[in-house]
């Protein structure tokens, strides 16, 4: 049985390209980036590299380009580091009912140490409307953090206004955008974001590494602190091989996106179409079209998610339900719930996140297998009709 | 995450439906946590001839119902009485510790379908 | 040219087989460890077994093992989440004046949120004698962190004896063992700490990836806030590849610590003895025989750290002068200056710390080679005679 993986937004396989890339910087090339002998610098060219590829992907400067552990990682560094280290600036931030729990368990940390945290509703599409966040900002307003794409249903937020309008009220803004660099554009001056966070392996790059994007208007403080590597802002051994992977998949991901992008919006439409079509009692959670390509999120009336996974994947079907870092537990989605859907249906979302190696024949699959997987366990439900 | 077992009872329910003229029937769990559970019971005698299930809810939901349904046919009332979540949990060969507390409630679903079976006696 | 690399406390190449252990982990088990389905339930068996092996390593349970990007991260979760979440019970901490960065700049960024540190002196050995830590503990010390082993010197500590004291005054204990995990036996239990870091680059597993070993009685928190991940204890997408490289370094470096120790040990103390009488005016920094097996640290008078290296390498010798992490600033080392050393002797400090793979051949290259650098350096100088 092929195995059909739908589950991108979880996270990618490493491209093999990538893979390749990384591989004399584990037996080979395994100094450290900051000693001064050959090996070293061997390893500090190549971490350079990665730095311009990155920044190349985003529009921004390799000196305006931090390596993290990953995208969590940076954006504890965007809210907590920018937070603790602006006490003058103001206590109160700005953020969504949406966001990552990377983004709102910072704020909540904040919040026991008596910083102020706003967080705005969403529209029952997930979009973060501009006229909310006017109406939030406040004088001591120091941050606003809204995600650029929700990893959950899709929505893509319209985070060139909404970083206008914060910028206007003199805050600084941060943008989790984990989700789309690398399969929309990604631009930081046309977004005009001060601070965003991306990761590698949601770009069919490694897991463990990530950067946060830093103006210098911003002057980002360290979160971790220790040693003086990127430049005083991340300590800890530069972890080369990550980051010359994390480089590696900028470049490739900057050369394929049109391409990719297009195939996947259109993978989506019909993956979309076709389930609304096929299975009654069947909603699209998120925007119908200002969407991540190639993401889909639906909600089955009377059946449960973790169910839908496990017989989905008897057939070779991966997907998720809700969050991957959140299937753990047996709380609904938050990000369903703020987009206004009711419990019982939240409990029953499915999210298939396609990527650059899925097929129309993935779609017909799917289209094929969900139906009575959908059916088989309506019958067994003592809800519903 | 889950056992043999339990992925077995989960793709292969026993005992799944409805009794129409069911003599006991007990209901447990909400939508808001994510696992409801409906037994129907046949009573002839203090035994239970036949029972069947209905369940939303996860694989756990679903492979601990089952498992009751087996577990409880052919018993007699107060045998039935005598099984436990967690002895539902142990034949399947224990589930995943996050899911004791939610999931586990196939026990509970049968001591209700009893209760009500004896209400109506009364 | 053969090239003979010594400057394992940096980092070490990652081992054959460690690399093997995490290959296919990038590319084809490539699932988010958190995922139900097939790919993320094989991910996530992969991480409980090196979760078992690293525990094993170092007596410890699986379960207080918490896997971090490295021993940087871990030192901060140690120091920072312990202290911002124990406020109630001390805002006191001890540590010593030859640590890490990665623990003095967190005590020092400790300190600008108010809490008090007390920096223990060290003898000239670059030993923290217990008696000084006895009369620095106070009602209100929450946490002592001091090292097993320091990078620079090599010297060892006494924690056994330092952690009974700090026990007994009722405060945490903390360790970064990030020099001797894998090096030196290691067991929590035998040692008495509550908490230690390690870090993988430095037993031949790969850069980005360490652990925090914390027991019960702590209650450690997180400090990167986010998924659920690490039993809520750090999160972040699971590092699959990195950690299967962490337990399968660890689970070698057991098997053969005993043989390579004594080997490393007999290097060591050859390679000091021949430097000692080869070089006049040079002398050994830290502890004679208490020391990192295979880890030398010596100070030339009248020259300078950075040339010396800069002149190894051109022979094919990798070396460091100081702590790699620090090799970017133009500081002496904060260590050598603890032990008392001049600041002239300081900057003509080199440090040679050899690994697995060093022979009897790489010492007596070295031993050939730098007597004619240091007096070729020397016969540059304006100091001296
Ligand atoms: C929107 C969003 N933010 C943050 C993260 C966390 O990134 P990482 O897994 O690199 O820590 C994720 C993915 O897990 C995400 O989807
Ligand atoms: C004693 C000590 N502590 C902490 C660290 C930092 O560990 P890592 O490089 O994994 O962040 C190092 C090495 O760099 C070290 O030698
Ligand atoms: S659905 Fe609640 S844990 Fe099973
Ligand atoms: S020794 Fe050249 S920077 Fe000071």
């Amino acid at each position: 049985m092929k195995s059909i993986y739908m589950d991108h937004s979880a996270t990618t396989p490493v491209d093999k390209q990538v893979f390749e890339a990384m591989v004399p910087y584990f037996t080979e090339i395994y100094g450290n980036a900051a000693s001064v002998h050959s090996q070293g610098r061997q390893a500090s060219r190549a971490v350079e590299l990665a730095r311009e590829q990155v920044a190349a992907l985003i529009g921004a400067s390799p000196e305006e380009i931090i390596f993290t552990s990953g995208g969590t990682e940076a954006d504890n560094q965007a809210i907590i580091a920018y937070m603790l280290a602006n006490r003058s600036k103001g206590r109160h931030i700005i953020t969504s009912a949406i966001e990552h729990h990377a983004v709102l368990h910072c704020c909540d940390w904040l919040a026991r140490q008596g910083f102020e945290i706003t967080v705005l509703p969403v529209n029952p599409l997930g979009v973060v409307e501009p006229a909310t966040l006017s109406k939030a900002l406040r004088p001591d307003t120091a941050l606003v953090s809204i995600m650029h794409a929700n990893n959950e249903v899709g929505t893509l937020e319209p985070i060139a206004e909404l970083a206008a309008i914060a910028h206007e009220a003199g805050a600084v803004f941060h943008t989790d955008a984990v989700q789309t660099v690398g399969k929309i554009p990604v631009d930081v001056r046309e977004l005009g974001v001060d601070l965003l966070s991306a990761s590698a392996h949601k770009l069919y790059g490694p897991k463990g590494v990530g950067c946060l994007y830093s103006n210098k208007k911003v002057g980002i403080t360290g979160f971790v602190h220790g040693g003086g590597q990127e430049n005083g802002k991340r300590a800890g051994t530069t972890n080369v091989p990550g980051i010359v992977g994390f480089g590696k998949a900028a470049e490739l991901a900057g050369q394929n996106l049109p391409v990719r992008a297009a195939k996947l919006t259109e993978l989506g439409q019909r993956l979309i179409k076709g389930l609304l079509k096929e299975i009654p009692h069947t909603r699209l959670n998120g925007h119908p079209t200002e969407r991540l390509p190639g993401s889909v999120s639906v909600s089955f009336d009377y059946v449960e998610g973790e169910s839908i996974l496990l017989m989905l994947d008897s057939y070779g079907i991966m997907a998720s339900s809700g969050s991957a870092c959140t299937s753990g537990s047996t709380d609904p989605s938050h990000v369903l719930l703020a987009l206004g859907i009711p419990v019982e249906s939240a409990h029953g979302s499915l999210r298939l996140t396609m990527g650059k190696d899925n097929t129309d024949a993935d779609v017909d699959r799917v289209l094929e297998v969900l139906p009575t997987i959908i059916k088989k366990l309506r019958a067994m439900s003592p809800l519903g009709h | 995450m889950y056992s043999e077992k339990v992925m077995d009872h989960f793709e292969n329910p026993r005992n799944v439906g409805e009794i129409a003229d069911a003599d006991g029937v007990g209901l447990v769990g909400n939508p808001t946590c994510g696992d409801i559970m409906k037994i129907y019971l046949k009573i002839d005698n203090d035994v239970i001839t036949d029972i069947k299930f209905k369940t939303f809810g996860c694989g756990a939901a679903i492979a601990t119902s089952s498992m009751v349904t087996e577990m409880a046919k052919g018993k007699t009332l107060d045998e039935a009485l005598r099984l436990s979540n967690q002895s539902v949990a142990e034949a399947l060969d224990g589930l995943p510790p996050q899911k004791m507390h939610c999931s586990n409630l196939a026990a509970d679903a049968l001591h209700a379908a009893i209760d009500n079976y004896r209400e109506k006696q009364k």
